[in-house]
């Protein structure tokens, strides 16, 4: 059994590894999204060897429902889509990738020498399972960590305002293309315009102003 | 399901067997029963749907292969089988091709949460109705993908869309179905089915109402309200019709499905199929009891269940037939029902649809829940909890309080947000229109 | 906010107009009136609609087994109508279907008398071609006889083309089917097809003008048409003017006959004379007199043609003045009439038929001569 | 679990998951490249948590809870930074990050 759960979790790390780095290392941005949201999974996958079945189902939620999704859209919404064959990654990143590696190093040095981590032994059978239900946490929400629960909410309630206001423009901006009937109302005025043999030529813009309202009636 | 299967096994198989053998037999027998049935109520959904749209066109429908055309989706299946995988030249062909199968996994996951009749779900998740959201939305993941890939603006614009809709869509429905969590106080479904009995009052907020298996919770202005707004997001997240704005054919040829073609489409077909039909499932469960109606709880009670080792088989397949038709039967009115609003109203605009969304349905859920948290402290808190008015009245009385509260209020509140909502559309298209001659 | 809708009363109904800008609360009402429409329309469709007058129930015609019930005005494909009774198209080639025709698909070639290469009021080939027919039914309606009609068949698809280049033996039906298809448009027509159709039988020699496909009805006229010669024949060698018209050819035009044509011809000749003597008149032509009674016995038959056509040729001479047609019309009815009521297969028949040609042909010299003064 | 897996190879996982998320966020042109680095980073830090609390602290829900205070400030974070991100494409046509060198809107 414990040859299964360890086969188990090197199969979900070497997927969450291989992911990451497809992730910073792919060209086309999309692919790298893709490859971002298989990762989410693997980390999903790994919670729930963990035994946190409910943050496994939020991180699907959270994660792959909504962030993955919205960045997907900000991807496709920035229109160079693909950007294949264009540069991924600046010019400096050997030095990112050497700072990177010494800092894992760095991490990983003392936890290769000294192994003194303080961890408990294995608890006897017949331990109580771990805490991980809805319920608890939702009691844990509400009386101990009731501030930074409310904290959080205002966080989320400025972040979705935030973003509107950030991403919002004007709609009256945001049409550039002028429809078919405007067009053909400009046309009619810029042929009145000439035949009354207006000396300096007629810009598009100051006459479009003056026109009537096209759409009413 | 299971617990019956695995009483079935050991009688076929006798005891001599260890465990994990018998659980692991029992649960490829569970999924190989979930993958059966799952596609044929897809085939079965698609012929429903048919011949229902064309009852309310003046036509008849389908009517050809087979005795009343019922061998029609087979028809069409082998059509799509034998028919050519086209993939676009320019297509990023490894993720058009993986594309099918992320949109048809997740819904296929759902069903493992999906209880079919007493004691016939394959795995009772605590966290199951969580479970069923968070793998739906996986699914929008996958028409993104599909959209990108087919390298097709229409394909492009579609997958947006679809996103768009189900990412929106997804919060109405999670907030109305939050207010029946927190009346039942668990994610399990099972538990939210088990809440559902009694007689048009359940018996767990009244207790000594009879067990008819009638007291669904659609019969309570919290549950009443729940349920219009979930059936609205999920006409949306199935893409069905007055919100089929993703596949709108009239615009963008089918949407992220455009490029694709023979299995590929028919896999697309399928999960979207699956999905309404789950959709479907999850109302009945959630709102109207499940397998829950008159008869299941008794028989139930007579079989083997874990509270009762010691009772009679032959009931547990009674109560799973009963129960399996009950569930069934709400399901495909469900569906009935969104034929119906395909056939009544026509397409929404993307902008309609977003403004609709988070305008209207996610403050009237959010009031809702409101409702719902008022239902809890009238049928259930007590001094502890620091309701005071309630005390020293009687259950009826109580009862009868969170009635008359929560209609007030969602009614109220309904009311009220119809005749915002009305302005803020006028105001906005007047605001159009203004735009619209200050430009030309 | 917005005005109550306006109202108006017009012949058809009652008109309202709705403001589609409604920010009146409405509740959802809308939408549920929306689905009951649609309820409706389920609930009801389980029941067979064939009226057409009512808006629910089901309209579907499962078409293989089920045969739609086709209006009589139905048109679908042009078709040529023949008697019944004595096999005669009801077709005389005057080429108006033809002429009238949209797409040129109709083509079709007159009729000759063998004997004579003179045109006979009937038609040798009919070709439609239904690939390219558009189904206006503008050659039913132009057809002054009546012999082109439109059919109710519609499942022509074929996998060979030219099937759908239709000859004259496809495109016949006998009048009895038209009747069927649709018998009030028949009722309507019906005197005046069949009258103009026995005006023509008279003038078609021979077989000519027979559906070709009716082999024993052509046999049958073929067997007639030998015992009259027979008869002729024996009544020829009877007269004392026997020797002078022997049937050399083999027509078996009997002897009368012969002399009765040349007679029409003759006056016919003087009739035209008197025209290119006025060229001044350049009238239409007449209504032509109605050729009436039942269908004689065709020895005296060929006599009483050029009679008539020789009246035709005077009365077209006399068109110019409308006192001179006075006595021409008489005349016409007398030629018209006298066969009419001689019973059939009379002896004195022969006589009447010279009869008829010389008072004709004397019409026309009269004609002349008033026309000369 | 426990006994299968040490703890040291979770936070190995965790360490190694953070540095190519750093890495990403460091060395990608594309702004939303740099975003996805940043998730990568919280996604390792959740890792981490959610192993001591299971390995520790299994009776508590604190570990959880902090997790799930990540996620949603990982949310949030995602939902303004790529809304920055479509206002920065919007003014600059661009999502390079060499290329956005104003703080002048």
């Amino acid at each position: 059994m414990e040859v299964v759960v360890q086969m188990v979790f090197g199969l979900i790390a070497l997927f969450i590894l291989v992911a990451a780095a497809m992730v910073v290392s792919v060209r086309n941005v999309i692919h790298s999204a893709l490859w971002l949201i298989a990762c989410f999974f693997g980390v999903g996958a790994l919670y729930l060897l963990l035994e946190a079945e409910f943050l496994a189902v939020v991180q699907v939620l959270v994660y792959v429902g909504a962030v993955s999704v919205l960045i997907l859209f900000a991807i496709m919404l920035t229109r160079q889509i693909s950007g294949e064959g264009v540069r991924q990654l600046t010019s400096r990143w050997p030095v990112v990738l050497v700072v990177t590696v010494l800092l894992f190093a760095t991490v990983m040095t003392p936890t290769l020498i000294n192994q003194q981590w303080n961890v408990p032994p294995a608890p006897p059978l017949g331990t109580p399972e771990p805490i991980a239900g809805p319920a608890e946490l939702g009691r844990g929400f509400v009386n101990e960590f009731l501030i930074q629960f409310q904290v959080v909410g205002v966080l989320l309630t400025v972040a979705l305002i935030g973003a509107i206001v950030i991403a919002f423009e004007e709609r009256a901006r945001r049409r550039k293309v002028l429809t078919l009937a405007e067009e053909l109302e400009l046309k009619r005025l810029r042929e009145r315009t000439t035949q009354t043999e207006t000396p300096e030529p007629v810009e598009a813009e100051p006459v479009a102003r003056e026109t009537r309202p096209a759409s009413e009636g | 399901m299971y617990d019956m299967l695995t009483a079935l096994i050991n009688g076929a198989l006798g005891w001599g067997w260890p465990e994990w053998a018998l659980n692991l037999l029992s649960y490829i027998l569970i999924v190989t029963i979930v993958l059966v049935v799952a596609p044929l109520q897809m085939l079965f959904f698609t012929y429903y749907e048919r011949r229902v749209i064309a009852r309310m066109q003046d036509r008849v429908g389908p009517n050809r292969v087979g005795p009343e055309g019922i061998w029609q989706p087979i028809a069409d299946g082998v059509k799509m089988f034998t028919k050519e995988d086209i993939v676009p030249q320019a297509a990023d062909r490894i993720v058009h091709f993986l594309a099918p199968c992320v949109v048809v996994a997740p819904t296929v996951l759902m069903f493992a949460v999906v209880p079919w009749g007493p004691g016939m779900v394959p795995v009772d998740l605590p966290t199951g109705l969580l479970f069923f959201f968070a793998i739906s939305s996986i699914s929008a993941v996958g028409l993104m993908m599909a959209g990108w890939a087919s390298n097709n603006k229409f394909s492009l614009l579609g997958a947006m869309r679809a996103v768009a809709q189900m990412v929106s869509y997804e919060i109405p429905a999670v907030l109305s179905l939050i207010a029946i969590v927190i009346i039942v106080g668990s994610l399990s479904i099972n538990e939210i089915i088990a809440y559902q009995a009694g007689l048009i009052i359940s018996n767990r907020d009244l207790p000594g109402v009879p067990d008819l298996g009638l007291g669904w919770f659609v019969f309570t202005p919290v549950g009443f309200v729940a349920f219009v707004a979930f059936f609205i997001a999920a006409l949306a997240e199935g893409e069905r019709t007055p919100f089929d704005i993703p596949e709108a054919d009239s615009e963008i040829v089918a949407g992220y499905m455009t490029e694709y073609s023979g299995m590929k489409f028919g896999l697309f077909y399928l999960a979207q199929y699956v999905l309404n039909f789950l959709l479907c499932a999850i109302t009945a469960i959630i709102f109207f009891g499940g397998w829950q109606g008159p008869g299941v709880g008794w028989l139930y009670a007579q079989g083997i269940t874990p509270a009762n080792p010691n009772g009679n088989g032959l009931f547990n397949v009674l109560a799973g037939i009963l129960g399996v038709f009950y569930f069934l039967l709400k399901t495909y009115i469900f569906f009935f029902v969104m034929v119906w609003l395909r056939g009544a109203f026509p397409r929404l605009r993307i902008d309609q649809l977003m403004d609709f969304g988070w305008k209207f349905l996610i403050p009237w859920t959010l009031a809702n829940l409101f409702s719902a948290a008022l239902w809890v402290a009238f049928t259930r808190w007590g001094p502890a909890e620091g309701m005071l008015i309630t005390v020293g009245w009687s259950p009826v009385l109580r009862w009868l309080a969170a009635f008359v509260v929560t209609l007030a209020i969602n009614l109220g509140v309904y009311l009220w947000l119809t005749r915002v909502y009305a302005a803020s559309q006028a105001e906005r298209r007047r605001a159009e229109l203004e735009e619209l001659s200050a430009a030309a | 906010m917005t005005a109550s809708p306006f109202e108006i009363e017009i012949p058809r109904g009652r008109v309202i107009e709705v403001q589609r800008d409604d920010t009146r609360v409405r509740w959802g009402g809308g939408l549920l009136r929306g689905m009951a429409v649609v309820w409706k329309h389920w609930k009801e469709s389980f029941k067979l609609n064939r009226s057409y007058s009512q808006i629910h129930g089901t309209f579907t015609i499962e078409y293989p087994e089920e045969q739609p019930r086709i209006p009589e005005a139905y048109r679908n494909m042009p078709i040529l109508l023949y008697d019944d009774e004595t096999g005669h198209e009801l077709c005389t080639s005057c080429f108006q279907c033809e002429r009238i025709c949209p797409p040129q698909v109709i083509h079709m070639t007159q009729a000759k008398d063998p004997a004579t290469g003179k045109p006979v009021p009937a038609v040798a080939e009919f070709i439609i071609e239904y690939d390219a027919c558009m189904s206006c039914g503008f050659c039913a309606e132009v057809c002054p006889f009546d012999a082109i009609k439109m059919d109710h068949e519609f499942e022509l698809s074929t996998d060979d083309h030219t099937r759908l280049t239709v000859h004259k033996e496809q495109l016949l039906r006998p009048i009895s089917y038209y009747a069927k298809i649709a018998p009030t448009m028949w009722a309507e027509v019906r005197e005046s097809a069949l009258k103009k159709l026995q005006g023509n039988v008279r003038r078609r020699p021979d077989v000519i003008g027979l559906a070709p496909q009716l082999t024993e009805k052509i046999a049958a006229r073929r067997a007639e048409l030998a015992a009259q010669a027979v008869q002729a024949a024996q009544a020829a060698a009877a007269a004392p003017a026997a020797p002078a018209a022997a049937p050399a050819e083999g027509r078996k035009l009997t002897p009368e006959e012969k002399a009765a044509k040349l007679a029409a011809i003759r006056a016919a000749k003087t009739a035209q004379a008197g025209e290119s003597a006025t060229p001044a008149e350049a009238a239409p032509a007449p209504p032509s007199p109605a050729p009436a009674g039942e269908a004689a016995p065709s020895a005296d038959k060929a006599a009483k043609l050029a009679a008539i056509r020789a009246a035709n040729a005077a009365k077209k001479a006399a068109a110019g003045e409308a006192p001179a047609t006075l006595p021409v019309a008489p005349a016409d009815g007398m030629a018209g009439d006298t066969p009419a009521d001689a019973p059939p297969a009379a002896p004195p028949a022969d006589k009447a038929a010279r009869l008829a040609a010389i008072r004709a042909a004397n019409a026309a010299k009269k004609q002349q001569s008033g026309d000369g003064s | 679990m426990l006994n299968a897996v040490p703890l040291p190879a979770v936070l190995t996982l965790a360490a190694a998951l953070f540095c190519i998320g750093l890495f990403g966020a460091l060395s990608r042109r594309n702004l939303i490249g740099v975003l996805m680095g940043v998730e990568l980073m919280l996604n390792a830090v959740n890792v981490n948590l959610v192993a001591f609390w299971r390995y520790f602290e299994p009776r508590y829900i604190t570990g959880q809870t902090f997790a799930i205070f990540i996620i949603a400030v990982a949310a949030a974070e995602a939902a303004v930074g790529l809304a920055m991100v479509i206002a920065v494409y919007r003014h600059y046509a661009t999502v390079n990050a060499d290329e956005v060198d104003q703080l002048r809107g």
